[in-house]
């Protein structure tokens, strides 16, 4: 069990200076905070050798340590200490620790105690620890331009709503609000000031499910889904692993529902008919290209086959043969199927409520009863409110946390609906375009400074609470909202009350005082009201036949569609401004930096397009990404790119293809049914970190399918037993008298969303490049997820593979260091010592693995020559350093770094279990990588304990190492692939 | 006399005891021309501009080279096994062939053996730059130190450093104990003055003395004895930089023999080309005749042969051996993106050497020189070809990449002729290219005049 | 410094230069010293010289040099901190081959030039006396040195022995 | 010997702008002192006040010298009154009555059997604190270096030289050995300096910084006998020991105000931090690198060292100072001789193959070295 603190509740009510003075108080005892005291005496004095000698020493700074002068009790130099707190980024809702050293949070982690997400968290979340140290953000209140004091902005509004004309609304724009404590207030401003009108605006909009299930449910709701519950899963269009409604959930459910340790046999069947390859297709079983246009007539097709097979008449569609298939698998899979559609469009999401319901999937797979709060918004509302305001209708809008100017800009009607409103006011902890067009901005904190809390269902509340003192001049947004209404106390008191007066009850009580309860509450993060009654909700019914007239046969032509999506690191755009997420490679294209058109290899072949080339497509010029698996006529460009006001790091970045999204039939459209595509003649780089895509034949990923390996689970890795019966040496092997690291990754499980690579970066420090680097093959990712394509290339299947340092035991790497600077630990870890290399490479040139990264440049600031970073994207300010684990050194120009194991992690857990006087547990040590993992596809753990769960796995048959057959005894075993496909049923 | 009438004269002429000084000590006694002048500009300006590639290197990093994650070495290490291959001609020219009293050896090893110095210090630079953080590169130096960290003696670059050094150490030893005689000779030459003081200091007091005489022979023979052996030696140990590794294309046990069989081929080649331009630019003619062009280019047949087989054991091997990784990293060199680096290497070192089996064509200056041009660029693809092909396609896939050079790394090579030749320029200027001593002991035995006289 | 005097006669070839030792040798006249441009194969035995040690010398500076290679190696890997490099055993002799045989090169190579130099006299700056310059171009001479005042007789034993010119040195 | 780790990295340059610097404080200091005699009457003769301070001027009938309690600098030995700095802070602070009853008729037991031979007249006070008040606003000069490193350094090549151009080209000296020993002597003790100079580079063994307060180790662990891990608590528990907190000093010096040896000057330098929430600037001594990890629990609390073992006699320390060079093979052996409490703490049950060697008696105990403290990364991470 880890610690988690209280929080820093004690030292809340102080004065804003004092704030800042015991911030910096406590940061300032660390030699990391700032760039002066990062100095390295011995690279100093080598590189002026001969003088510095001669001249008998150079100056050494005198480092001071200042102690707080009043120490708070859980606040211990140099220990971290872990915060239960809530990520919400306007998309996914994840509980989350904070991990604070020093005062200041140096890495997010998943919460373990959620059921929903059991401790996983993804990239995005692990990220958005960077947007907290964003030196772009708004620092202080400003009033057209002009810096102004709080106490002003408060007298200033007040008095504006206070002569409000009764006739003109004031907006209040939100993202979706899962917190009850903020309805609250919201409903209480409301009842001050009654002309306040409160609008949700997503950044994405999935307002279509709502639409579907009002049409047949009479609710606008979205169900909770349950695809471990389901056997067999059909997605359209629906990157479910990745971006659709909550992926860190719903991975995890999927790879549950997918594992076969533990004597588990059976496995979830994936199907995915989709346009463009997301990475839930690229896990898919078996996927079916289909043009986005005829999205509607598949599920039209399918609804028919299934209303035939369950005896209901309905109007006959023709159904494509791959769609009858499918139909007679879900049919017989009926009550533990699940079908779900990831686009915006209200005919299709009915019928794919209609079809779960002719499957009986509503309240099995699909809990009608137990809807989400994410997602409420509602496009037709949103261009109703854009009409008032442009009828004058509207005396002030507040942006509250929403950017609508990039994310639906429609046509420049935003635009000029917001400034036809005379007061306009950005409360944001972002740069936003959407401010820039605002008098009023009115920086809010970061998520991970302020007071919060989330109700994601009924029932399951949880608490987000300040790891830090706000950097910034920034106030709660709920805050101001008090303030202006002129409500006593904090917004904490408020959520305080707010829990004593309608979650506190006698049920979650169990004896307890509120302060206790309250105090368990924050200390876990999170409280599940299990007697919270489902909401009731009943079928009505819809006309379905009227849909299938309409879709009875494909539309899709030789004209060219243009599908808009959400990738995987971006996503929406909102955290775009983060180094560590425009880093991370596309979880299928493995580019990052930029976005770019995908293109099916077949259509780039005819027009003679490769990628690179920059085409324009409807007027935007982007380069060509050669998609196999994509449709032959769809074009696809990820959104979230191209901002104009975000920050050093994401404004300009690539193009903002959100124009293309218009208001059809209700809903946002990210499909686009006709486009021109030229090429221009130009061409562009793409940072790409893979360029070769076929394992060439050689057993790298091993994979079988479920029948196989029913028959012989070693199936596939065939391999493994003869390269074992050829495990010979002539000289004896080295014994691990106390522990032997191991790490056990199951290919099965990993579904590629690259969350353990931005956790591994935030935990080593791991230096961020840039393009330009990337595009060098600089990138210094310690742990890739390598991507493979086989067969066809018009639908080729698709295999990943993480990599990092595979710690082998006969490591290539440690025989030719010629300073000895990389060698094997009495722990069986590959250790290297960065302060020993002088940079020959040669490991490097000898790993098999080419899992080392070498420091081409000064990334890090740490090098002692002047005037050589390389840091494009700021992460030496001093700001952004704030962000480094002191655990770990921040490595140097000219180095070799490489996976540790995360030795820190281990050293830590070792050293509690010395202290306690007790042997280390098993799993007790988790890797950052396996922390973060939805898809709980890393194990890791001690190969010397006979009953480690690595030890365990490794007795599993599907075991194999990467390369095992250079004998390099790789501490690091791979669990061969099995796909749920079978000869005799397949689907082409 | 004891020398048969066919053999070939290797020195043609007239040529008397004094004639020989005379015409050796020529070029030093002059000064020097407008060609050595500009030679010796251009080769500071290359010089120059290689340590300001050098400089960015240092200052900004190893990011400045087109390395990658994938290709961890590229024309650095390249060039140091280029260079190092060059600078085994002169040892090998002079050790192995006073073992074996070739003759012919005497014109020409005082010259190889300097330009095998230049070479290894050029060489040596290698090493040395491309380390990440060259300010701390003495860290491979086994010195005692407070960290009580030692090297790694498993590491082929350890052995690197020791055999680089000694070879280099050694080479200079027994290259300035064959030059103190010739020292003398200039010494004597001169009028009184700086200049003689000098040469007086640097000649270590030699007399000519029969008692000093009968020690150097000894010492030269036992030093020839240990240089033979590691001449081999070096070249085994770069080859074991790769053959130690586990890289497909780099793990192959017939490199040694390999690398030093084509290190002495593209040694005799370069120093042909600099000894052709060389007996044109100051006269020695006489000494450097068609008979040492036919011995010097029967060895280039020789030794390219072995070459030429070793590539093709190598492609026999990886088809024989059953590794696909093996297999595909030869297939990638022959028909991959860098296919033609590996036609350039195979028809430099393989085809051209063969028309050396025409006599007209070894017997020519112009034509040895053409193709003693082609093969050091067919030597340097070898090595490009072995450190790169076999990198940019390894095991894995997902980690292939390209690579090009920078301007700095090319700027760095320009730099090493640069330094070598600004070297040889001085060397030629300031020291007698022939060992004076050496040829006026086999005059009475290989040259026209006696060879006539014994007629 | 005590006077010396030396008594000089030059050949041009080395014929007759192996010929006029004999002469003088058949005469019992000590020869100090003969220096030649070239070595003059045969000579050392000739002038009865002791057979050189250097090979000796070269031969134990080797096996120093071997014993110190291997020697220092295997203390640094078993004694000093032995490492696990790559799961190769602390004493993995093939390994320090390399550096065992450089080692023995160099040691070897340094005893015999410092060996050649020390034994000879020779070194940098040496102090040298110079009879006639001639000898490292085209003149093989030889050098009598003359005691009790007998020059001439020398001068005559070299005219005798076929010297080409004659020459006496006071120093 | 204490070490200035500040040292300057070009004596000549570091004199050039003191030079400069001289120069334009001189011009500064005439300017302000003639504009004040022109405003506010006669200016204090900064000059007689130094030469009073430092006793070239009589102060009194057998009185010291200010200067020789409140000194300069801070020596090797503590010197508990305030220092001349600090007395010019405080003095810069009071017009010239406060003054002179401060300095004539002083409260306190020390400063009252100290002062009270002091005659000064009011002129002369009024120079003193002139002096005072001008030394408070320029500070103190660095401390002159003691003999050059450099200079010796420069001599023995200077000497190298000649002796190599006598061995060639002069030869005056008839012996040759006198050159060769030079020569020899030279290289070997340039060569000397060199290494030393390389290794004292990363390390500041001895280093003995002034901290802004007099704490005195001896005074509070040795004489009063207080636990080291009373203050420095988090040493058992965590990464660093943690320096304590001014509100910790208080759980005594609340009622403790006096002391022994500074009265209650240094004291109240704590009680004002504490109370006027200012921050004390402590001066780190015991620094490593950034690429080293040390975490004290692991040596305190589970390898049961005494502070002692590494931080030396610190109960005997009236200032600390560096008492280890905190060198890689320092900790390296270490680690080599200390024992492994193997059998208590059940961690080490992991660790079967060696509880079964030493039940043979194969081995008779185990090292912190054979279980892996030598592990690069076990520091290095």
């Amino acid at each position: 069990m880890k610690e988690y603190w209280r929080s820093l509740e004690d030292l809340l009510p102080a004065e804003e200076t004092e704030q800042e003075k015991k911030t910096s108080m406590l940061l300032s005892d660390d030699t990391e905070s700032s760039k002066n005291s990062r100095r390295d005496f011995l690279k100093y004095f080598g590189f002026s050798i001969a003088s510095a000698a001669v001249l008998a020493g150079c100056e050494r700074p005198v480092k001071k340590a200042i102690p707080l002068l009043i120490q708070p009790e859980e606040v211990k130099p140099g220990t971290a200490n872990y915060y239960a707190s809530t990520f919400y980024d306007g998309a996914e809702m994840i509980p989350i620790l904070v991990k604070v050293r020093d005062g200041r949070p140096i890495k997010i982690e998943g919460n373990d105690l959620c059921k929903m997400t059991g401790g996983a968290a993804s990239a995005r979340v692990q990220a958005s620890l960077l947007n907290l140290y964003d030196e772009s953000r708004p620092a202080a209140p400003s009033l057209d331009g002009k810096s102004i004091a709080w106490d002003e902005v408060d007298s200033k509004l007040k008095e504006t709503l206070e002569n409000w004309d009764a006739n003109k609304e004031f907006v209040i724009l939100t993202p979706s609000i899962l917190s009850p404590s903020t309805q609250k207030l919201f409903s209480d401003f409301k009842a001050k000031y009654p002309f306040v009108v409160f609008e949700t605006f997503d950044a994405f909009s999935y307002s279509a499910i709502r639409e579907a299930y009002k049409a047949s449910f009479g609710k606008a709701i979205i169900p909770l889904y349950r695809f471990d519950q389901a056997k067999l899963v059909v997605g359209f269009n629906a990157d479910f692993l990745g971006t659709w409604l909550q992926p860190t959930a719903f991975s995890r459910q999927y790879a549950a529902a997918r594992k076969l340790t533990e004597g588990q046999k059976d496995m979830l069947r994936h199907v995915q008919f989709e346009s463009i390859m997301t990475l839930t297709g690229s896990n898919a079983d078996e996927r079916v290209p289909m043009p986005a246009a005829d999205e509607a007539y598949y599920l039209a097709g399918l609804y028919a086959e299934l209303a035939k097979k369950s005896g209901i008449s309905s109007t006959s569609v023709n159904a494509p043969e791959s769609i009858a298939k499918i139909a007679n698998e879900l049919f017989q899979a009926k009550g533990k199927s699940l079908v779900v559609s990831g686009t915006n469009d209200v005919a299709i999401q009915t019928l794919v409520v209609e079809i779960n319901k002719l499957l009986q999937n509503t309240s099995k797979t699909i809990l009608v009863d137990k809807p989400i709060n994410l997602y409420q918004g509602n496009d037709k509302a949103y261009a109703e409110l854009l009409t008032r305001m442009e009828d004058n209708k509207v005396g002030a809008v507040l942006f509250w946390e929403t950017n609508p100017l990039y994310h639906a800009p429609l046509n420049g009607k935003t635009e000029e609906a917001i400034k036809n409103v005379p007061v306009r006011i950005a409360v944001q902890s972002q740069a936003t375009e959407t401010a820039k067009l605002c008098n009023y901005i009115l920086p809010a904190p970061h998520f991970l400074e302020r007071w919060d809390d989330k109700a994601l269902v009924a029932g399951a509340y949880s608490l987000t609470q300040p790891a830090i003192r706000p950097i910034f001049k920034t106030r709660t947004p709920q805050e101001n909202l008090m303030a202006w209404a002129g409500f006593e106390g904090s917004y904490y008191d408020l959520i305080k009350l707010y829990w004593k007066e309608n979650i506190y009850n006698s049920s979650l009580a169990k004896g307890r005082h509120f302060e206790t309860f309250w105090k368990v509450s924050l200390r876990d993060g999170l409280v599940i009201d299990e007697k919270v009654a489902p909401q009731a909700i009943n079928y009505t019914g819809t006309n379905v036949n009227q849909i299938l007239k309409k879709n009875n046969a494909a539309i899709s032509s030789n004209d060219l569609e243009l599908v808009l999506y959400q990738n995987v690191p971006i996503g929406d755009g909102t955290l775009a401004n983060n180094p560590w997420l425009q880093e991370l490679p596309e979880a299928v294209s493995r580019v990052c930096w930029d976005n770019y058109v995908s293109v099916a290899p077949a259509f780039a072949a005819l027009r003679g397009w490769t990628q690179g080339d920059v085409i324009a497509v409807n007027g935007i010029e982007l380069p060509v990404l050669v998609q196999p698996g994509q449709a032959r006529n769809t074009l696809a460009i990820a959104v979230g790119y191209g901002r104009k006001n975000a920050g050093r790091v994401a404004t300009d970045l690539g193009k903002n293809v959100y124009p293309f999204v218009q208001i059809i039939n209700g809903a946002r459209s990210y499909t686009l049914p006709k486009v021109e595509a030229v090429a221009t003649g130009k061409t562009y780089e793409l940072a790409a970190t893979q360029s070769h895509h076929s394992m060439e034949g050689r057993a790298l990923v091993r994979e079988t399918t479920i029948a196989e390996y029913l028959k012989n689970p070693a199936s596939g890795n065939e391999m493994h037993a003869k390269v074992e019966k050829l495990h010979t040496t002539l000289y004896h092997e080295h014994e691990y008298k106390g522990h032997h690291w191991g790490m056990v990754i199951d290919l099965n499980s990993c579904t590629g969303c690259n969350a353990c690579v931005v956790a591994c970066s935030a935990e080593n420090n791991v230096p961020v490049v840039g393009r330009n680097e990337v595009r060098r093959s600089h990138e210094m990712h310690w742990l890739r997820l390598d991507r493979y394509y086989s067969g066809d290339s018009d639908n080729p299947e698709v295999v990943r593979q993480p990599v990092m340092c595979q710690h082998c035991d006969n490591a290539p790497c440690e025989n030719v260091c010629p300073v000895a600077a990389t060698n094997h630990s009495s722990e069986g870890i590959n250790q290297m010592a960065y302060n020993r290399c002088i940079g020959t490479r040669y490991c490097n040139n000898n790993c098999p693995y080419k899992v080392r990264r070498f420091n081409w440049y000064d990334y890090t600031g740490a090098d002692s020559i002047p005037n050589n970073r390389v840091d494009v994207a700021g992460m030496t300010l001093d700001l952004k350093r704030m962000v480094l684990n002191p655990d770990v050194t921040v490595r140097a120009k000219g180095v070799i770094e490489k996976c540790s194991f995360c030795v820190q992690r281990i050293q830590d857990r070792k050293l509690n279990a010395k202290k306690d006087g007790r042997q280390l547990r098993d799993g007790e040590i988790k890797t950052a990588c396996q922390q973060t993992c939805p898809a709980d596809a890393i194990t890791f753990g001690d190969m010397n304990d006979p009953n480690s769960k690595v030890s365990k796995l490794l007795k599993d048959a599907r075991q194999y190492g990467l390369l095992e057959e250079l004998h390099t005894l790789p501490s690091v075993v791979y669990l061969s692939k099995v796909r749920n496909k079978d000869k005799n049923k397949t689907l082409s | 006399m004891y020398v048969s009438p066919v053999r070939e004269p290797l020195i043609s002429g007239e040529k008397s005891y004094t004639k020989v000084t005379e015409d050796i000590y020529a070029p030093m006694a002059g000064k020097p021309g407008k060609l050595w002048f500009g030679g010796l500009t251009l080769a500071l300006l290359a010089l120059a501009f290689g340590l300001f590639s050098i400089f960015i290197t240092v200052w900004d990093g190893i990011g400045t080279w087109g390395l990658d994650r994938t290709i961890g070495w590229g024309w650095g290490i390249t060039n140091f096994v280029w260079w190092v291959g060059i600078g085994h001609a002169g040892t090998f020219i002079s050790a192995i062939l006073l073992l074996f009293r070739q003759k012919w050896r005497t014109s020409i090893n005082r010259s190889a053996e300097a330009m095998t110095i230049f070479a290894v210090m050029c060489a040596g630079l290698f090493p040395l730059i491309h380390m990440g953080r060259l300010p701390l590169g003495f860290f491979i130096f086994p010195y005692p130190n407070t960290r009580d960290v030692w090297v790694n003696f498993n590491s082929p670059l350890l052995w690197d450093v020791f055999a680089i050094s000694t070879y280099l150490t050694v080479s200079l030893l027994f290259w300035y104990m064959g030059l103190i005689p010739d020292i003398g000779t200039i010494r004597d030459r001169l009028v009184p003055g700086i200049k003689k003081k000098i040469y007086s200091f640097l000649s270590f007091g030699w007399t000519g003395s029969a008692r000093h005489w009968a020690r150097h022979e000894s010492m030269s023979l036992i030093l020839a004895g240990l240089a033979a052996p590691l001449v081999l030696s070096v070249h085994t140990i770069v080859s074991f930089d790769f053959a130690t590794s586990v890289i497909p294309g780099w793990h192959t046990t017939i490199f040694p023999p390999y690398f030093v069989s084509g290190a002495v081929f593209s040694g005799f080649a370069m120093v042909l080309t600099l000894m052709i331009i060389t007996r044109k630019a100051i006269n020695l003619e006489d000494y450097i005749t068609k008979a040492h062009l036919e011995s010097m280019n029967k060895i280039i047949i020789a030794t390219g042969s072995i070459v030429g087989i070793a590539y093709i054991t190598e492609l026999f091997i990886a088809w024989y051996s059953g590794v696909v990784y093996e297999q595909y990293a030869f297939v990638n060199r022959a028909f991959g993106p860098y296919w033609w680096a590996y036609w350039i290497m195979m028809t430099c070192n393989v085809i051209t050497p063969q028309l050396f089996w025409i006599k007209k064509i070894r017997r020519s200056f112009a034509a040895t020189f053409v193709i003693s041009i082609f093969v050091n660029i067919g030597m340097w693809f070898e090595r490009f070809v072995i450190i790169v092909t076999s990198l940019h396609r390894d095991f894995l896939p997902s980690s292939w990449s390209m690579y090009s050079p920078t301007w700095v790394e090319v700027g760095i090579y320009v730099g090493t002729f640069g330094l070598f030749f600004t070297l040889f320029f001085l060397f030629i200027k300031f020291f007698p290219v022939i060992a004076i001593a050496e040829v006026k002991s086999v005059l009475k035995t290989s040259s026209e005049k006696f060879i006539k006289k014994g007629k | 410094m005590q006077n010396r005097t030396f008594v000089s006669g030059y050949y041009l070839d080395d014929k007759d230069l192996v010929e006029g030792i004999k002469s003088l040798q058949a005469n019992n006249i000590e020869i100090s010293d003969v220096r030649t441009p070239f070595p003059v194969h045969g000579l050392d035995v000739k002038l009865n010289m002791r057979r050189s040690r250097l090979p000796r010398a070269g031969f134990i500076a080797g096996a120093f040099g071997a014993a110190i290679g291997f020697g220092f190696q295997a203390w640094v890997f078993t004694q000093a901190w032995p490492l696990n490099f790559g799961g190769k055993p602390y004493l993995s002799v093939p390994s320090f081959i390399p550096v065992t045989f450089e080692l023995t090169v160099l040691f070897a190579a340094f005893a015999l030039v410092f060996g050649f130099l020390i034994s000879s006299g020779l070194g940098p700056g040496a102090p040298t006396i110079i009879f006639d310059e001639e000898v490292t171009n085209d003149r093989f001479q030889i050098l009598l040195e003359a005691t009790g005042g007998n020059n001439e007789q020398l001068e005559n034993a070299l005219v005798e022995a076929g010297a080409e010119g004659v020459k006496r040195h006071d120093i | 010997m204490v070490k200035t780790l500040s040292r300057p990295l070009l004596p000549g340059n570091r004199f050039l702008k003191f030079f400069l610097v001289f120069l334009a404080m001189s011009h500064f200091v005439s300017f302000t002192t003639n504009v004040r005699a022109e405003n506010k009457g006669p200016a204090p003769d900064v000059k007689v006040g130094e030469r009073l301070f430092n006793g070239l001027l009589p102060t009194g009938d057998g009185s010291k010298s200010c200067v020789s309690c409140h000194t300069m600098y801070t020596g090797d030995t503590m010197n508990w009154n305030p220092s001349a700095l600090e007395m010019a802070k405080v003095a810069a602070e009071m017009d010239l009555a406060t003054f002179k009853e401060h300095l004539l008729t002083p409260t306190g037991a020390m400063r009252e059997k100290v002062h009270v031979k002091y005659q000064l007249s009011d002129e002369q006070l009024f120079h003193l604190q002139g002096y005072l008040k001008n030394l408070a606003i320029e500070g103190i000069d660095d401390k002159p270096l003691s003999i050059n490193k450099l200079l010796i350094f420069l001599l023995l090549g200077g000497l190298m030289t000649i002796a190599l151009v006598d061995l060639f080209f002069t030869k005056k000296i008839s012996y040759k050995a006198i050159h060769v020993l030079i020569i020899v002597f030279g290289i070997g003790f340039q060569l000397k300096i060199v290494a030393h100079d390389l290794i004292d580079l990363g390390r500041s063994q001895d280093y003995m910084p002034d901290q802004p307060i007099k704490f005195s180790h001896k005074i509070h662990a040795g004489d009063n006998k207080i636990d080291c891990l009373y203050c420095h608590s988090n040493a058992d528990e965590g990464k660093s020991a943690g320096i304590p907190s001014a509100g910790l000093c208080m759980n005594c010096h609340q009622v403790v105000r006096n002391g022994s040896n500074s009265g209650q000057f240094e004291i109240g330098k704590v009680v004002d931090a504490y109370e006027n929430n200012k921050d004390i600037e402590w001066v780190r001594i015991h620094n490593l690198p950034d690429h080293v990890y040390f975490n004290h629990a692991q040596h305190v609390n589970v390898g049961n060292r005494e502070c002692q073992e590494c931080h030396g006699d610190v109960e005997n320390m009236h200032i600390v100072k560096q008492e280890n060079d905190l060198s890689m093979s320092w900790c390296l052996d270490c680690h080599k001789e200390t024992m492994v409490d193997f059998k208590d703490n059940d961690y080490y049950k992991t660790f079967e193959a060696l509880h079964k060697d030493l039940a043979e008696g194969v081995l008779d105990s185990i090292r912190a070295a054979d279980i892996g403290a030598n592990d690069c990364m076990k520091c290095h991470h």
